[in-house]
């Protein structure tokens, strides 16, 4: 029953992974890996790793997943193979396509050497004894007690982390004026030298507008 | 005595207080620009305050070396005037200075050429002087610093420190076409050799403290009492010989010279050619036969052929030169190589020569480069002697002047500078015979090019551009002294072999047990 | 006065001159430098006079006095004291050296009157006599050299004397890079002697050497024989002998007083001295000794030769010189110490007048050399040619001048020698045939015959003068300016200082050889013994039947010599021409002095400057420049290529290379396993 | 099933997201491509965890997730200021400095 | 287990004395990000930095009060020991340099001067983090606190398009580089199932772990991830890029604190974590700092750009720093954090210099900008020319005793040849720091630079991208009505940039010469880590 599982999610894993790296159009793309993630928490309930596994689900597939297709929206996906259309393959890119499958299949070959030629006999084991129930490994109460205890200080960084994110994104993505999101600015561009001192400018953001 | 810290550290202060004083005067505008490099005529203007104070400083630094040199009574051989403090505990390194025979005359020479070469620059004026005199002055401290230290890291840092006043001394007021890349060229070709010798400087202090004194440290005297093991001992020779020969220059690492020759201000020719080059020299005798005496009997062999090298080929591209400043470099080149030669006959016959060689060959290769200067000046501001010629015509005292220099440097028999060939050939005829008789050579090459170059400045019809006239008092002041001292040395060398005896013969001690005792030696290390 | 004061006081006395000439020259009033330094020079032919009679005083074994003043240098084993040996052969030196200098300068006074640089000139020459006097009195082989190699800076500041004159620049180098290869090869010798008796000191190094301490006591140790043949290429360079000798004749570039001083009194006697002084090493190394004799006899033969085919007067007497210095190397060479040295003397005057006679008719012929141009001056300058005849009959070897004795001295002994130096004889006499030959050739072309114009104008009683100075070298046109030669050079007829100085050597030159007459008196035998106490080759008394066969020989080849010339230049005109013509090749070689000059040429300078040019323009750019920087610089360079084209801005590149990088680590750990 | 598939699992994901951060252009999938990176690793570590019965790896785990979502967010953001410059969205156009 | 367990959850007890420097960071961080938020202007452009310099400061005497304690805090995550206490130090003084350079630079005001500095403030504190992480969780925490902040950080510079690129290359080759970290500390973790630095070493040195497949590759990717934010080659390719894109103040912070950051931890995993294992990572790291000496010695020659230059250089620095960490003793953790602090001074004056020309030529940061400076402006020009020749290692500067100190510990810990090597890097390396000497002593100043007149005037000679008024090397001149610049002799403008640079460049000298307060500060360093 958990093998038939394990293949079916396994193979959902990969064929979302390679769907995220092949498939032209970035939408799609998302789509993929969403399939991926999901099919990854069906990998981690097998793995007793209840909460991880609905973590996965509802910030990944979730939250993370539809500000991507936000973005996707936003940014138009018919942009994104604009170079592909408009140049090929890119300058270095039909070199890189061939290179990076090669190196990316040496790294695996390694890694798959490291990780299935260990000494380590837990490998081919199923994992630790187990035995079902309310706090017993990998459920919520659990992983909360670790939080709350020996990784309290991991706990409270990954908060101020999130914080610190939204900072930044916020910087980042923040409206400007002068940073030309609005449509004329094509035109405007050749009238930046004759632009009056200030605009576009923090300055003009805290009001020292003329 | 006042301590030698006094002694290195005066000239700098005296240089920092110029440009300080500089600044304040000036504001921080500099604006007004006149042209880099300033003109080969002596301008009549009188010297500023860092002229002045320079002036003073090198002067007493002079004032204080020669009172070291009186000081020293040729009966003590230890270390006189010793400072020690520890500087860097962590690092083991030492503040530690000391007087003694192999370095009290080269003190003297330093302090007399620097003063030489201030008051020469005294006659000129420079743009941005306090810049000038400043980085001057760092230079002398630097070099007096190197000649005086006894500790290895110590010695490291000041050989590294010398070179950076000259690199702004070159680049800012050096003669164009080139001065810039030229400047860097020497600096660093000569920091490879620097830096080589500071990981080999590393390594002797750790290794040392490995297997003799248990905690590291760099003192000359302490790293003597535990000389390394002869595979480490060889590569760290190799390291240092690099530096010092780059630094002489030999043959054939010589390849910054003719560029940075032909770039340097008159003035700090005077020092760079008249002092640098000896640290290096020095150096040998102050620490690579002390502390690594296997691998300098090791390697004699290839060391003398080197020397021998430096004086063939210096000499024979010395006697075709047309570039006056080159021919006294390239005769520079034959005679460190000759100094090498005296070095490492490991002997102390060859040892006292080269000493004493360095002293002379100071004084000579100074009042050379003078000289030269003032010819270019009667020459039309021309430094080929193929545009010179009968500039003696009316400039006797001039040309009487650069004749003794001229004989001096050809080591004519009299001149100190042969009784300095004479110990040093007599050292290596003693210990290799045939490197000697070839050696010979060279002395027979060097009269030819010092005549042919004092023949075609002076003597033959009236170069084109010539306008002889005879040279002036203040030309005179930086010039009589040097020929004074040398006529000196010429009758009483004794002066200087006599206080520098105990020394050497202590420094070659170690290197030439080895040599003597080399088979059974390498025996003992074989299994 | 210790007799060593006045030693001191010899060599003191033209130092003082020097200086004082050299360093007043702006304030002294008129000619009054040219006294200075004569009277200088005359002071200290007075001081050799007295160290002579105080010596003298001594008991004849301690006849060699040193003294000391301070430690020139002493470390490490190596001891050169500032001293000086005074025995009777320094004093003999000194006698001669400052006695005819005196007259020198006297001469010079008055025939350089015109010239520029008058003061310059006597500082010169009274530095010249320095050294020489230096190189005499030395009681040590540093002070030996440092004598030595002062007379060889002297010569070369005399030789181009006009130093604007590119032909006396040049041959002023040519003397002076000969004489610093003597010099060398005399450091080197004096290395090995010094490895053996551990001495610079030369008493002591003679005393351990002739005791055997030092060589052993056998001859022929290689050391020695090195050292002594080192000490004969010194001894070679300065006295011009064969092959070192091409300077000579150049140093006619020279004004002539030098020339008579270069020849007669001081610098290429100096190794004749050497010789001499040298001689108990010498007598241990018998190879040296046969090697100086068979170089002095073959120099006597060459330079005989060359001045037969010279036209050049001043080079014809330097010819002259050089043969008569072969005959004074070979003597002691073979250990005729005596006569060699008697010959040496006797030389010293009938050479100085030679030059001198001859510097007035260069005078009188406004600067001309050539004997071509010359002729008849007999009735013209007749106290010249008075002068100049004694002066060829001295040299000739006739009878009762004072050449005729000590030449016939010399080959005398050398026969004694038996065994090869008979060949030596021989050679000796035919040396002496080409002597009278030459020496009459010169003086029938340029006083016999048909009077050329000068001399009809000198006979009208005006002096000739060149409209145009030129240089009769190269015919170069020249000012009289400093560092040329003056307007006018005095001929002796018309300056009293000239006569004196040359009549006093006149005189010399008839009545020194009188000194010591064989069978008669031994004079300079019974003074110089002391010196050669030791030597076992030193002149004995008695003489053997060859004496008197020696003396008619030497007579008739003189006269025949005499005679031929005058058949050849005076009663038959033409038969030059003529022998010319029959003889070419050999003509050819002696009129191009044996090609010398062409050889040293090909073997040394042209190499030496090739090397020197491969060394600037081809190797210092292509290796040192080129491949020690260049190709360092270049390796780092391309690297710097390298890195920047990695840097192309790629990211995704970027990432490749990173994972690259990963799978290599990993790779690398994973064999670690 | 035994830890080690899962781990093959997890190198085969980890590889494809290299694969795919060294091919696409376009910022987004590059992103996503990191993710992949990402959730390979925490399939490692999840599978690690229940090997050896402890928590850690779980930990980690969530660990990561945060910093993935984390640099999500960074990367949108920078991705929508491309847009906003009307810089072209893909990295390749993005060479303005090298050498 | 019953509920009541739950109930009794019992925390582990915090130790807040000690993680007061890392709160004052973190809380300074939150209020500066607060007082950001007003309109007024003087709120935002001055009490904001220097809400953000009281912060650093606090961290920094809270430090100091902390000196010399040896506790493990929260359930051991972190280690507060000397060395987690001396890179505080050197992070803070670095931090402090950054706030000052970047007072009234563009890219503040870009990202809103709150956001900016607590950006600033909690990369500065991941860095901490980091420099005391004791377990895998904290250390990858750290470097994602340290690392997305710096992301946005490089791109604040908006109105360039370098700034954007290269905060773009740096995430996405950060985030490889973290990705590939985090595998590798998976793999660790998988092979001796702990995330605490001891229980690793302790389980390394049990049963031939430390030879297993598993383990190596996990050290690998683990090294390969740090050294990719150590910038060590071949991983240091984003380095030019970002830190010439970046805005200067940032790219200074980075150059100094990542460095900081990265070589601490390295300390901390390798010298800790891993050194049963030192048989195997040891060459090869030995092998990666020569690979990372030759390339940044040999990139940095002939640079134009200055900041690209330095960056080059960092790299080859981080090479020499290296090899403190592989030789894996006391000596080398000390000569190691030794140089860090030695790097800071260098590197801090010369980008400080670097930004002040920025400000007063039209040049950007190319080399024309500091040409003839030694004429123009001696009290710019000093400091640059100390850090030049303290970063070339001459003697009488910091780095001489710096690199001493590194090819000390080399030699003595049996690497020789890397001694050897760092001295023949820096050989290479005066071919690119003599230059700058030589432009700013001995080269007349170009025409006109520092001497503008009317601000964007004219376009500036590099100017990067199509917009040249936009894009300018030197945005301040088109928005503030900049003392400098506009006057002729470029009068000192900013006085809290030539502060910076006329105090670190003093620092470099003065500590060349007399050494020995930096020497106290590091000796205790590598005291606290285990394996001594």
């Amino acid at each position: 029953m958990s093998s038939v599982l394990f293949f079916l999610a396994a193979a959902g894993v990969i064929a979302g992974a390679i769907g995220v790296v092949v498939l032209r159009d970035p939408f799609y793309s998302v789509l993929a890996l969403v399939a991926h993630l999901v099919s990854l928490a069906v990998l981690f309930l097998l793995l007793r790793a209840e909460f991880v596994a609905a973590a996965q689900v509802v910030v990944y597939a979730g939250a993370v997943m539809v500000l991507y297709v936000f973005v996707v929206a936003y940014v138009g996906s018919e942009s994104a193979s604009l170079g592909e259309r408009l140049r090929g393959p890119g300058p270095v890119g039909s070199g890189l396509r061939l290179a990076g499958a090669v190196v990316g299949a040496a790294l695996l070959v390694e890694i798959s050497i490291a990780l299935l030629g260990t000494g380590l006999e837990a490998v081919e084991g199923k994992g630790a004894g187990y035995s079902p129930g309310p706090q017993t490994f990998g459920t919520p109460a659990y992983i909360g007690k670790l939080l709350l205890t020996r990784f309290l200080l991991a706990f409270e960084m990954a908060s101020f982390l999130l914080l610190i994110a939204a900072v930044g994104a916020v910087v980042l993505a923040r409206r400007r004026h002068g940073l030309g999101d609005d449509e004329e600015r094509e035109l405007l561009t050749p009238l930046d030298l004759l632009r009056p001192r200030e605009t576009g400018t923090m300055a003009e953001g805290v009001g020292r507008r003329p | 005595m006042p301590p030698l810290s006094i002694l290195i550290w005066l000239p700098a202060l005296c240089g920092v207080l110029g440009a300080l004083l500089a600044a304040a005067r000036r504001g921080d505008a500099g604006d007004e620009a006149r042209p880099a490099t300033p003109s080969a005529e002596p301008t009549t203007g009188r010297p500023g305050i860092p002229g002045a104070l320079a002036l003073t400083g090198s002067l007493a630094a002079l004032a204080l070396s020669i009172g070291y040199i009186a000081d020293y009574s040729p009966s003590t051989h230890g270390l006189t005037h010793v400072t020690d403090v520890v500087w860097i505990s962590q690092l083991g390194i030492h503040y530690k200075l000391g007087i003694d025979g192999l370095n009290v005359f080269l003190v003297g020479l330093t302090a007399l050429l620097f003063a030489a070469a201030t008051l020469a620059a005294n006659l000129r004026d420079w743009e941005r002087p306090g810049l000038f005199y400043f980085q001057f002055m760092l230079a002398e401290s630097a070099v007096l610093g190197a000649l005086t230290a006894q500790d290895l890291a110590l010695f490291v840092a000041f050989f590294d420190l010398m070179l950076i006043p000259f690199y702004f001394l070159i680049g800012g007021w050096g003669r164009e076409p080139g001065r810039v890349k030229a400047t860097i060229k020497v600096v660093i070709y000569t920091f490879v050799g620097s830096l080589l010798m500071l990981a080999a400087a590393i390594a002797t202090g750790v290794l040392a403290a490995q297997h003799g004194t248990g905690h590291i440290t760099f003192v000359l005297s302490t790293l003597q009492q535990h000389p390394l093991g002869r595979g480490s001992q060889e590569w760290i020779f190799l390291f240092f010989a690099a530096a010092f020969l780059v630094k002489m220059p030999a043959f054939p690492l010589h390849g910054w010279m003719p560029d940075g020759y032909r770039a340097m201000p008159i003035e700090v020719l005077m020092v760079f050619s008249g002092v640098l080059s000896k640290v290096g020299a020095y150096g040998f005798l102050r620490i690579v036969l002390p502390l690594y005496p296997q691998a300098a009997a090791h390697f004699q062999t290839l060391m003398l052929l080197i020397a021998l090298a430096s004086i063939l080929y210096g000499s024979a591209v010395a006697f075709t030169q047309t570039d006056a400043r080159l021919v006294a470099g390239y005769s520079s080149v034959a005679q460190l190589g000759f100094i090498t030669l005296g070095i490492f006959s490991l002997n102390a016959q060859g040892a006292q020569g080269a000493l004493l060689q360095m002293v002379n060959h100071g004084l000579v290769v100074a009042a050379l480069f003078f000289i030269i200067a003032l010819l270019a000046q009667r020459a039309g501001g021309s430094e080929d002697v193929a545009r010179m010629g009968g500039i003696a015509f009316r400039a006797p005292v001039l040309a009487s002047l650069f004749l003794i220099v001229t004989l001096a440097t050809l080591a004519i028999p009299g001149s100190s500078n042969f009784v300095g060939e004479f110990l040093i050939l007599l050292g290596v005829f003693n210990t290799k015979l045939v490197i000697a008789i070839i050696a010979f050579s060279g002395v027979v090459m060097a009269s030819v090019y010092a005549v042919r170059l004092f023949i075609r400045a002076m003597h033959n019809r009236v170069g084109p551009e010539v306008h002889s006239r005879e040279m002036t008092l203040r030309d005179a002041t930086v010039l009589l002294p040097l020929v004074a001292v040398i006529l000196f040395l010429a009758l009483y060398p004794q002066l200087a072999l006599h206080r520098s005896e105990g020394s050497v013969k202590a420094a070659v001690a170690p290197a030439h047990a080895a040599l003597s005792g080399f088979p059974q030696a390498s025996a003992s290390t074989l299994p | 006065m210790a007799t060593t004061t006045y030693a001191w006081l010899v060599l003191a006395l033209p130092l003082v001159g020097m200086l004082v000439v050299a360093l007043g020259f702006r304030a002294l009033p008129g000619r009054s430098a040219g006294w200075i330094a004569t009277g200088a020079i005359f002071l200290a032919f007075l001081a050799a006079l007295g160290a002579l009679i105080s010596l003298q005083g001594h008991s004849p074994v301690h006849r060699q006095l040193s003294s000391s003043l301070w430690t020139y240098f002493s470390t490490a084993g190596v001891d050169a004291q500032m001293s000086i040996l005074v025995d009777p052969l320094s004093v003999y030196m000194m006698l001669v050296v400052t006695g005819v200098s005196a007259l020198i300068h006297l001469y010079s006074i008055a025939y350089l009157d015109e010239d520029r640089g008058f003061a310059r000139f006597f500082s010169y020459l009274n530095f010249f006599v320095f050294s020489m006097l230096l190189l005499v009195l030395a009681a040590n082989f540093v002070l030996l050299i440092v004598g030595w190699a002062f007379v060889g800076a002297a010569s070369y500041l005399l030789i181009s004397f006009w130093y604007r004159r590119t032909t006396a620049t040049r041959a002023g180098i040519k003397a002076f890079v000969i004489n610093v290869l003597g010099d060398a090869g005399l450091v080197l010798g004096t290395f090995f002697i010094f490895k053996h008796t551990g001495t610079l000191d030369l008493l002591q190094s003679f005393h351990r050497t002739t005791a055997g301490a030092a060589f052993g006591t056998g001859t022929e140790n290689g050391d020695l024989v090195a050292g002594c043949m080192l000490l004969l290429v010194g001894a070679f360079a300065k006295s011009a002998q064969v092959p070192l000798h091409t300077w000579l004749p150049d140093a006619m570039e020279g004004p002539t007083p030098v020339s008579a001083l270069i020849h007669a009194a001081t610098m290429v006697t100096a190794g004749v001295y050497l010789i001499a002084r040298m001689h108990p090493l010498f007598e241990l190394a018998p190879a040296a000794q046969d090697l100086g004799a068979i170089v002095g006899a073959a120099t006597l033969l060459i330079a005989g030769t060359i001045g037969l085919a010279q036209t050049d007067i001043k080079r014809v007497i330097a010819y002259s010189t050089m043969s008569q210095i072969g005959y004074m190397i070979m003597a002691v060479s073979v250990g005729a110490y005596a006569a060699g040295l008697f010959h040496m003397m006797t030389h010293a005057f009938f050479k100085a007048l030679l030059f001198m006679a001859a510097g007035s008719l260069i005078a009188a012929m406004a600067g001309e050399q050539s004997l071509d141009r010359m002729g008849g001056f007999r009735k013209a300058m007749p106290f010249t040619y008075g002068c100049f005849l004694i002066g060829g009959l001295a040299l000739s070897g006739i009878p009762p001048f004072s050449g005729f004795f000590s030449k016939d001295e010399v080959l005398l002994v050398t026969a004694e020698r038996g065994g090869w130096h008979w060949a030596l004889y021989v050679v000796g006499y035919i040396g002496a045939f080409l002597t009278a030959l030459y020496t009459f050739r010169m003086i029938f072309r340029a006083f016999h015959g048909e009077p050329v114009a000068e001399a009809r104008e000198l006979q009208g009683g005006h002096l000739h003068h060149a409209e145009v100075p030129r240089n009769p070298a190269t015919g170069e046109e020249e000012d009289i300016d400093v560092g040329f030669p003056g307007p006018v050079h005095a001929i002796a007829e018309r300056a009293l200082k000239m006569r004196v100085a040359m009549g006093t050597l006149a005189v010399g030159s008839v009545v020194a050889g009188l000194v010591q007459i064989p069978k008669v008196d031994f004079v300079v035998d019974d003074f110089l013994r002391p010196s050669f106490a030791e030597s076992h080759l030193y002149a004995p008394r008695e003489r053997n039947g060859l004496l008197v066969f020696g003396l008619i020989l030497g007579t008739l080849l003189g006269l025949a010599g005499i005679a031929l010339a005058h058949r050849i230049w005076v009663a038959r005109p033409g038969t030059a021409a003529a022998v010319r013509a029959r003889a070419r090749p050999l003509y050819l070689l002696f009129v191009n002095k044996w090609y010398f000059d062409e050889l040293i040429e090909r073997l040394v300078v042209r190499p030496a400057a090739a090397s020197g040019r491969f060394a600037q323009n081809t190797f210092e750019r292509v290796f040192v420049q080129d491949t020690l920087i260049g190709g360092t610089t270049g390796l780092v360079r391309a690297g710097s290529a390298a890195v920047r084209a990695a840097q192309n801005g790629f990211v995704r590149y970027y990432a490749g290379l990173l994972v690259l990088g990963v799978a290599g680590v990993g790779f690398y750990f994973l064999l670690q396993s | 099933m035994s830890i080690a598939w899962y781990l093959a699992v997890s190198a085969i994901v980890f590889a494809l997201g290299a694969v795919g951060v060294m091919t696409r252009r376009n910022p987004l999938v590059v992103l996503l491509c990191l993710e992949l990176m990402l959730n390979g690793g925490n399939l490692a570590l999840i599978a690690f965890s229940r090997m050896w019965g402890n928590g850690d790896g779980q930990i980690l785990a969530l660990v990561v997730m945060t910093v993935a979502a984390c640099e999500v967010c960074i990367g949108l953001g920078m991705i929508v200021a491309l847009y906003r410059r009307r810089l072209p969205i893909d990295v390749d156009e993005l060479r303005e400095l090298q050498g | 287990m019953t509920p009541l367990a739950v109930t009794h959850l019992k925390g582990p007890y915090v130790d807040f004395a000690a993680l007061s420097p890392l709160i004052a960071l973190l809380g300074g961080a939150v209020v500066v990000l607060l007082a950001g938020l007003p309109r007024a202007v003087w709120v935002r452009a001055q009490l904001v930095p220097a809400l953000s310099l009281g912060a650093l400061a606090t961290a920094l005497g809270l430090t100091i009060w902390q000196w010399s304690a040896q506790k493990s805090v929260v359930s051991g995550a972190l280690r507060i020991d000397d060395l987690a206490l001396v890179l505080n130090v050197i992070l803070v003084a670095g931090g402090a340099c950054t706030v000052l350079l970047a007072w009234r630079s563009l890219a503040a005001r870009e990202a809103g001067h709150g956001a900016f500095h607590s950006l600033l403030l909690t990369s500065i504190a991941g860095m901490s983090l980091l420099a005391a992480a004791q377990n895998t969780v904290a250390l990858f925490l750290g470097l994602e606190l340290l690392s997305i902040p710096l992301y946005v950080l490089c791109a604040t510079e908006m109105r360039r398009e370098h700034s954007l690129e290269s905060g773009l290359k740096y995430l996405i080759i950060g985030s490889v580089g973290s990705a590939t970290l985090l595998y590798g500390l998976a793999m660790i973790y998988g092979a001796t199932g702990a995330t605490d630095f001891d229980a690793i070493a302790l389980g390394l040195s049990h049963n031939g772990l430390a030879s297993d497949p598993l383990t190596l590759t996990g050290i690998a990717l683990c090294m390969t991830g740090l050294c990719f934010k150590a910038s060590v080659a071949p991983f240091h390719q984003w380095t030019p890029d970002v830190y010439e894109g970046a805005p200067t103040p940032v790219t200074a912070f980075m150059a100094v604190a990542t460095k900081v950051a990265a070589l601490g931890v390295f300390l901390r995993l390798f010298d800790v974590a891993f050194i049963s294992a030192h048989g195997a990572w040891g060459p090869a790291l030995a092998v990666l700092a020569t690979i990372t000496i030759v390339v940044g010695n040999v990139g940095a020659l002939g640079q134009s750009s200055l900041k690209r230059m330095l960056a080059y250089s960092s790299v080859a620095q981080a090479g020499y720093m290296l090899a403190g960490v592989v030789v894996a003793t006391r000596l080398g953790v000390q000569a190691t954090v030794f140089y860090l602090a030695a790097y800071v001074l260098m590197n801090m004056a010369s980008f400080a210099v670097i930004l002040a020309r920025e400000r007063e030529t039209g040049l950007g940061d190319s080399i024309e900008a500091v040409t003839g400076l030694g004429r123009e402006r001696p009290l710019l020009a000093w400091p640059m020319t100390l850090s030049m020749l303290a970063l070339a290692g001459v003697p009488a500067t910091v780095g001489f005793i710096g690199k001493f100190y590194l090819i000390d510990a080399a030699v003595s810990g049996q690497y020789t040849w890397l001694g050897v090597v760092i001295v023949i890097g820096s050989m290479i390396s005066l071919g690119y720091y003599l230059p700058v000497i030589a432009a700013m002593w001995m080269r007349e100043s170009p025409a006109g630079a520092g001497r503008r007149g009317s601000p964007g005037a004219e376009p500036p000679a590099p100017a990067p991208g199509g917009l040249p008024a936009l894009a300018g090397g030197s945005p301040e001149l088109d928005s503030e009505p900049a003392p400098d610049g506009a006057t002729p002799t470029g009068s000192p403008a900013h006085p809290e940039v030539v502060f910076v640079a006329v105090l670190a460049g003093a620092g470099t000298l003065i500590f060349g010469v007399l050494p020995q307060p930096l020497f106290d500060l590091v000796r205790g360093a590598g005291r606290g880590l285990g394996l001594f």
